[in-house]
């Protein structure tokens, strides 16, 4: 994958970086980012996220501040593979400026998810390991940026990774209690790809990668009719898309005489509120397992 | 410095609307904005599946060929089928959206792609993409609007006697040599550019409130065509400037300020019309034919 | 010498027939009435003397050449309905658009032109209202700044429709005073009117119409009872119903 | 699937139900609306519902079927209330209001997204929904909901309809006659905003503003009463709506509400095209039926007049095919039909023209000289033009008004050119 920052933007970056006056040292685009650097650079560097909860990424609209903070910001961290939409196309054009650091875009391409000729699934940080991976290779770009502190993200990285692997650890051992054939996660737009791809648990859902592409009857027609046959109990709801749209897709099972029920909402491309148990990454993660588990498990 | 860079980026196409929409406000095809920025929908996405990618030249294509499509049947549908012009307009605007949002789904589904983010600009976005041109560093964004305010200005300043002899009197123009057809044509082509740069740069919402607004507004406050040109800019540099300070303020949408400054300051200036006149006992001298005027055309 | 000659001018709007077969000659520097009944067509054959009107059959000669070669000899006044009269224009403004049919694209009016305006101002005694909005002007006041800015054209031919149409008194003498001069002038002057009265009185020739040609000639010659009641009486009834009959059947009335 | 599972599944027809009702509903409506020359009125008011819905999710922070209606009445209702109150300005057209309307709640609906984005309010992001719309996804609440405004619309239309019928036509006349105009303005605006409202919530706007004008363009060029017109353009309506949901059933990636606008866009161009009394394909259908018929009255008058001068009534072949030939080529093919027709007989090796034939060119005869005569007498054309103009009018007269010419001109019995004018029988 291209190199997300590049010589010329540190050069510039060193001319911009003193005339800031205000603003956070680092700019994140979404709030499950933020709390990853957070964990990297801990209290060394003001990390500012411009989305907050329950948002969805993709229609994100940005405001005059969100615009003042990204000029000024000494590096910015998106996610990358198209997952922030129109506001990508901004800061591909700014990296020019300020050095701008896609963290999906950092994992060799094999790593990732094709979901189409030239694209790929931007939900990474579902996948816990992956998402270590990821930000350890954030630690090393950002101890380029900032030599200082070099070790000490890397050390902090590596903390947190450990706690990543607890977590994962944790998930596998949850997601055993699930009889094999009912581990089918069924969710509005296809966000769990790595998870399943992680712990062997299939996903399906009703839009595709983009939670905005207008879906069609036939794609409920046929999901219904899968989650019939496969006889599956539960589709989970997600915090930042409608739920009407799953409605549907229940109404049809039940009609074909199936018992089916809606549960979360999990949370896919944001966190919870913050200060909420499902307001950090670590805390999102195990509230989106145990709801799974809990909708997965047959229910007596 | 993105505060100057998104200013004078809006304020240039505020320009530019201001001084088409005037025109556009007195031959009462105001709405042909709204309708060209829905209409342009189909050929811009067809111009990504097509090129396969986002760059500007590909989009104005498809969106200029889309909108020249929309132009030619409003214009068969009006002078051929009688259909009334707000029923063509709404009909044709409908229609083509919603073709564009059939190719969107229908070939784009995989590939991260929706109306919203494929045609729409955001004039927020604007100071982020520095582009240099001959050695000057400045938003793309600045140079499309200033580029576009030249060629609307260019336009009104040499055409100025024909645009408003055809839109005055058509018959007395065709009887002068000046067809009324062709410049109503050229006139829907300009409004056609003006309105599909302007989508990529800020949204549809913006493009339709920055031609209407400060036009509409212009034509209440002014009373000879001249001064409705100044102030119709003046208005739009003022809904600009007020927008951007309310969307600080309340750290909202650039776009959505703007609009609802355009849109809002002429319900304030009607409001304004009615007080001042009401309770005023003392009539102008002539205000005794402009009332038989007003009654002559109730709206 | 002939200015204005017709040859089995036919028009028809859409399946509608507005004149069938007229063939005059109308002189030069004469004061010229069309007249006739109602829907007999005096407009239409106005607009396509001017070459407003597509002919269906036949042709017109201004001086000689088709419509669209004279323009610049030619003025042409619209009926006042025609026209938005809140445009945000003063008179000044409206007089002034006489002169544009010579300037090019681009080219602003020149002193020359704007003396001719305030010239033609001053012959519809409208020189005061120079400045004034149209919106603030009476319909007699709209008739002359029509007047005006026809003379302002400074052309041979004028072909006026209506111009005496529900004026005030002050304004009829004005448009009268105007026509005298322009004959004074030698120009040709076409008018559709329909007050027999005045056009005994003040004009020299008549085309009497109804769908075709009654009768064209000098006032006296055309104004007989005979012309008159071919023209007004019912027994062109026929005619009108054959006219109805070809819009049921929307038969296009193509032929020679 | 196939077609037949698709429409025997459950979900598929809630969603045929609910599209094809509040097509349906949005049909009968737009053509109120259609005729009263707002068309525009349905696209802006479709737009200015999304602050209202902005709203609503503010208060209730999540998607409550009834606070997100009750959101977007209000939003319209406040929108229709600005158009009306805007009227009082005359320098403001009705373009002008329109976009004023529009760039205001729709601005405003966007700054209250960004607000609900700021607090984090779930699914914010979903209002875009309410513009472009989610129609495959129709709920049974949903449906219920179309079911019940469709019948208030359906009802209000029926019980008062000449009223309406009325107010649209001459407002003032209405209110000469005595009729409750206010009211029924109210009730008109009312029936709009339940029909806009509904169809916003499940179609989305633009789709709104579609269903709105195609069907009533499509019906006004097919039929001519307006009772009628409600009818086709409802049925219209909701025929694209039951496909539209089919296809969109049937195939993957095709969307719901576009698929149901693409259809009714291509059956109004249809219409315009083929369709109806003024399209392009029936009047050239028309007028070729007329030159046909033309044809063989000039054959007829062509071999009546044979008769009268050669005194003989029947021909050879060859005398009749030289005949034809003789005045124009394409005489051949109509001979041949007025054979078929029986107006013209072979017998004994002999051409005559039957007794019909004789009686219906002696009448076309009779026409053309009547009116040579008329036009020569009246209308003061030289003679040598007679024929031509005369040619062209006798085919259009009817009996009786060949009778009234022939009073007219003191029934005589000579033409201009002297031949005899054949008595009427």
């Amino acid at each position: 994958m291209r190199q997300g920052w590049s010589v010329a933007a540190l050069l510039c970056w060193l001319s911009s970086g003193l005339s800031a006056t205000w603003g956070a040292e680092i700019v994140v685009t979404t709030s499950i980012l933020a709390d990853g650097v957070h964990n990297i650079v801990g209290q060394r560097l003001q990390v500012v996220s411009l989305m907050g909860a329950g948002v969805d990424p993709h229609l994100y609209k940005p405001t005059v501040r969100d615009v003042r903070r990204l000029e000024q910001a000494r590096v910015i961290i998106a996610n990358g593979l198209k997952l922030e939409g129109k506001m990508e196309q901004a800061l591909r054009r700014m990296a020019r400026r300020t050095p701008v650091i896609f963290a999906a875009e950092l994992l060799p391409p094999q790593k990732l998810r094709e979901v189409a000729p030239g694209e790929y699934d931007p939900h990474v940080w579902l996948d816990p390991q992956l998402w270590a991976e990821v930000l350890r290779r954030l630690a090393d770009t950002l101890g380029q940026l900032f030599p200082l502190w070099r070790q000490e993200f890397q050390a902090r990285a590596q903390h947190y990774a450990l706690q990543l692997q607890e977590l994962d650890g944790w998930i596998q051992q949850q997601l055993e209690r699930i009889p094999p054939p009912q581990r089918v996660l069924v969710t509005v737009h296809e966000a769990f790809g790595y998870f399943g791809r992680r712990y062997g648990v299939q996903t399906l859902a009703l839009q595709g990668v983009s939670s905005a592409s207008e879906f069609g009857l036939a794609r409920v027609l046929q999901l219904a009719e899968l989650i019939h046959t496969r006889a599956l109990a539960t589709l989970f709801a997600e915090s930042s898309t409608p739920v009407r749209a799953l409605e549907g897709v229940a109404t049809a099972v039940r009609w074909r005489g199936g018992r089916v029920r809606i549960a979360g909402p999990l949370y896919t491309d944001a966190l919870g509120k913050p200060g909420s148990p499902e307001g950090s990454y670590l805390g999102m993660m195990r509230m989106n397992v145990e709801r799974i588990v809990h909708g997965l498990l047959p229910q007596p | 410095m993105d505060v100057v860079w998104t200013l004078a980026a809006a304020a240039t196409l505020a320009l530019a609307c201001a001084l088409l929409g005037s025109f556009l406000a007195l031959r009462r095809t105001l709405l042909l904005g709204d309708a060209l920025s829905h209409a342009v929908l189909p050929g811009v996405v067809l111009a990504f599946l097509w090129s396969g990618s986002r760059e500007l030249l590909p989009m104005l294509l498809g969106a200029g060929a889309a909108a020249l499509l929309a132009t030619l049947l409003l214009e068969l549908l009006q002078w051929r089928f009688r259909v009334h012009p707000d029923a063509a307009l709404g009909a044709v605007l409908a229609t083509f959206f919603a073709a564009g949002i059939f190719l969107l789904s229908r070939f784009a589904g995989q590939v991260d792609l929706d109306a919203e983010c494929v045609l729409y600009g955001e004039l927020a976005y604007v100071p982020l993409e520095l582009v240099s041109v001959m050695g000057v560093e400045a938003p793309r964004g600045l140079w499309t609007s200033a580029a576009l305010l030249a060629g609307v200005g260019l336009f009104v300043w040499l055409a100025y006697k024909e645009l408003v002899l055809v839109s005055f009197d058509p018959t007395f123009a065709a009887s002068i040599g000046r067809s009324p057809r062709k410049w109503s044509l050229a006139l829907m082509g300009l409004t056609a550019a003006v309105t599909v740069v302007a989508l990529e740069l800020v949204g549809a919402v913006l493009v339709v409130a920055l031609l209407v607004g400060p036009a509409a507004g212009a034509r209440l406050l002014t009373r000879r065509l001249p001064q409705m040109l100044l102030v119709s800019a003046l208005l739009a540099l003022g809904a600009v400037g007020a927008g951007y300070g309310l969307a600080w303020a309340f750290d909202g949408a650039l776009a959505g300020w703007i609009a609802v400054v355009a849109g809002g300051h002429v319900g304030a200036i009607v409001l304004l019309r009615r007080l001042r006149k009401a309770p005023a006992s003392a009539q102008e001298p002539f205000a005794a034919e402009q009332d038989n005027d007003q009654a002559q055309q109730p709206g | 010498m002939i200015a204005i000659e017709c040859r089995d001018v036919t028009v028809q709007y859409g399946h509608r027939v507005a004149l069938w077969g007229v063939t005059c000659q109308l002189p030069a520097g004469q004061l010229i009435a069309i007249v006739g009944p109602n829907g007999a067509g005096k407009s239409t054959l106005l607009r396509a003397m001017v070459g407003l009107v597509r002919l269906s059959r036949g042709e017109i000669r201004l001086f000689g050449q088709a419509p669209e070669r004279v323009r610049r000899r030619v003025s042409y006044m619209p009926q006042r309905e025609t026209v938005d009269w809140d445009f945000p224009l003063t008179v000044f403004d409206v007089v002034l658009m006489g002169c544009y049919g010579e300037l090019r694209l681009g080219a602003r009016p020149r002193r020359e032109h704007y003396e001719r305006a305030q010239r033609a101002l001053e012959l519809v005694g409208m020189e005061r209202y120079a400045e004034r909005l149209l919106s603030e002007l009476s319909g007699g006041q709209q008739q002359r700044v029509f007047l005006a800015r026809a003379l302002a054209q400074q052309a041979e031919l004028y072909l006026m429709d209506e111009p005496l149409a529900g004026v005030d008194a002050a304004t009829e003498q004005v448009v009268l005073h105007v026509l005298e001069e322009l004959r004074r002038q030698g120009k040709t002057v076409v008018v559709v009117h329909h007050d027999l009265q005045t056009i005994a009185e003040r004009f020299d020739w008549v085309v009497l119409l109804n769908l075709r040609l009654v009768a064209c000639g000098i006032v006296p010659e055309v104004l007989t009872m005979a012309n008159l009641h071919g023209a007004y009486g019912g027994r062109l009834q026929m005619l009108s119903d054959v006219a109805q009959v070809l819009e049921q059947r929307r038969q296009r009335l193509r032929h020679g | 699937m196939s077609w037949l599972e698709i429409f025997s599944h459950p979900l598929v027809l809630i969603a045929v139900g609910g599209n094809a009702l509040i097509a349906a509903v949005l049909a009968l409506v737009g053509c109120l609306v259609v005729l009263r020359r707002e068309a525009f009125v349905g696209d802006v008011l479709g737009h200015s519902v999304l602050p209202g819905i902005a709203l609503a999710f503010v208060l209730v922070q999540s998607e409550q079927l009834g606070a997100i209606l009750a959101g977007a009445l209000g939003a319209a209702a406040a929108a229709m209330l600005l158009l009306a109150a805007l009227r009082v300005e005359p320098r403001l057209r009705e373009d002008a209001r329109l976009g004023v309307v529009l760039s205001l709640f729709f601005g405003t609906g966007i700054v209250l997204l960004t607000v609900l984005q700021r607090h984090g309010v779930a699914h914010s992001g979903s209002l875009w929904r309410f513009l472009f719309g989610q129609a495959a996804g129709i709920t049974p609440a949903e449906l219920g909901m179309a079911a019940a405004i469709g019948a208030v619309v359906v009802a209000a239309i029926a019980l008062f309809w000449k009223e309406l019928q009325a107010l649209s036509f001459d407002a003032e006349f209405a209110q000469l006659v005595g009729l409750p105009v206010g009211w029924l303005e109210l009730l008109y605006r009312a029936l709009v905003l339940m029909a806009v409202v509904v169809g916003v919530y499940s179609v989305g706007a633009v789709l709104v503003s579609a269903m709105l004008i195609l069907p009533a363009i499509a019906a006004r060029a097919l039929v001519r009463r307006l009772p009628s017109m409600l009818l086709v353009a409802a049925t219209l309506a909701a025929m694209s709506a039951v496909l539209g949901v089919g296809l969109s059933g049937l195939f993957a990636g095709v969307p719901t509400g576009p698929t149901i606008v693409l259809l009714m866009g291509a059956v109004t161009a249809l219409v315009m095209l083929a369709g109806a009394r003024q399209s392009v394909l029936m009047q050239a259908l028309q007028r070729g039926r007329l030159v046909w018929q033309q044809r063989q009255e000039d054959v007829l008058k062509l071999l009546y007049k044979r008769i009268e001068s050669s005194g003989r009534a029947e021909w050879s072949s060859a005398e009749l095919l030289r005949t034809l030939r003789s005045w124009r080529w394409s005489a051949v093919p109509v001979a041949f039909w007025l054979a078929l027709r029986g107006k013209l007989r072979y017998r004994a090796r002999r051409w005559e023209l039957s007794p019909g034939g004789v009686q219906q060119a002696r009448q076309i005869v009779r026409r053309h000289r009547l009116w040579e005569l008329y036009l020569e007498r009246y209308v003061g054309l030289p003679v040598e033009r007679l024929h031509g103009d005369a040619e062209m009018l006798e085919h259009l007269l009817a009996p009786e008004m060949t009778a009234e010419l022939e009073r007219l001109l003191g029934y005589p019995t000579k033409d201009p050119h002297g031949r005899p004018i054949p008595p009427e029988d």
